[in-house]
């Protein structure tokens, strides 16, 4: 494929899918293969009120550029976004837009997970709660299973 | 040597700022001697500190390849604790 | 989570991913993780005037639907969407789309992954080709990487 | 035995026709069974069944498990090549 099309942004604002995979996809007929992860503010016990989304704006989106240009070195992808926002988020809330775009289904997916697993660990980014019960807020605390999800891209291709 | 340190998240709040400007001594070369300057600047900094491990360090907006990293030539060093977007 | 929201469509009409996403996540506090992948018929060279998808029927609309009861026995999914169409496909429109919604970004990640390898081997749908020279149509070949991904499912979780 | 058989894609052009009403002999009690008789009623089914290793079926829309599996209840066989959905 062409040089890929990447985008990424860090923003306040909400995403909308279809307008980015349009962004990718529009005027084009090498792609064959779209993988969207949307990540969303869940709140299954109901008893948070919000999510404060902290970052780092001189690295977030260098960091994520940096992985995106990794995934697009190690699978042919012709296209992707990423879209992390900060600020206050209520539960039901888009947190965070990945989209890759190849010729091929397999590269499609792998590009988008990888993005997501390496974000997660090495993207500046902080979220602390703010509980329905007006309770301090508490930052979220990493999980070693985002470590672990790692591992997987250390594998050499089959 | 003149620089630029930022904090975040729950660091931020126990140093009680977001950044300031410090004047490192000459023999500050490594994020090592930095976590050992700032563990001499009071309890808010020696109190995170004492897990030095969970803190991850960013040399002018890239991540720090260990505690040796060299901080010669760097602008902006961050300290925050492991990430937590996506 | 409770019982996956489970959609199988097989029909001509395309699709609106947005609306497919919203469906599996609306009015809901549990579902923290939408990976979507969209299958687009691709022409690099410029050669292809049409695709016609062929189908069974009777059957196409059971196969996806086995396939994404599989998927939600084995990740824990809160809901999966897959539509397939037929008929005249035009270079750059969508075939396929599948959505996988969970807590958790690898399960969605894995569903929609496992529910694409299988309905590429498994589904019946025959795609034949017309070109733009006016040239008589050819089945598509069934690819032997399509066989070979669904490897990759029998390996013990990690 | 009353079957009705459904064939798709190149099998369907192959045979001239999608489906068909057929009465199966007695002795036809597997897909193996079929495969030989259909070879019996002319070069239209010979040919394509010269490679039963590429032809799939299907009895009652579930993908038949292999060449032994019975014929006994099922109502609709269908034959077509390997899927290229997706």
């Amino acid at each position: 494929m062409k040089i890929p099309i990447i985008k990424i942004q860090v923003r306040q604002e909400n995403f909308d899918l279809n307008d980015e995979i349009r962004a990718l996809t529009a005027n084009r007929t090498d792609v064959g293969a779209v993988v969207s992860f949307t990540g969303i503010c869940r709140d299954e016990n109901h008893t948070l009120s919000a999510l404060e989304i902290e970052h780092y704006p001189g690295m977030a989106q260098a960091e994520i550029l940096r992985i995106a240009e990794i995934a697009c070195s190690r699978w042919p992808l012709g296209g992707m976004v990423a879209i992390h926002r900060y600020g206050k988020i209520l539960p039901g809330e888009n947190i965070v837009l990945v989209v890759a775009a190849s010729k091929h289904r397999q590269a499609a997916f792998d590009g988008a997970n990888f993005l997501m697993d390496f974000l997660k660990t090495r993207a500046p980014f902080w979220k602390k709660e703010f509980f329905a019960d007006g309770s301090k807020g508490e930052w979220v605390s990493a999980k070693d299973d985002d470590d672990g999800a790692l591992v997987k891209w250390n594998q050499p291709e089959p | 040597m003149n620089m630029k340190l930022v904090y975040f998240s729950w660091i931020r709040e126990r140093v009680g700022f977001s950044e300031e400007e410090v004047n490192l001594p000459s023999d500050v070369k490594t994020v090592a001697d930095l976590f050992d300057w700032l563990r001499g600047r009071g309890e808010e900094f020696e109190g995170f500190l004492q897990q030095p491990d969970i803190i991850r360090v960013a040399l002018d907006h890239v991540h720090a390849d260990g505690r040796e990293a060299s901080l010669s030539g760097i602008k902006e060093i961050a300290l925050f604790p492991p990430m937590t977007g996506g």
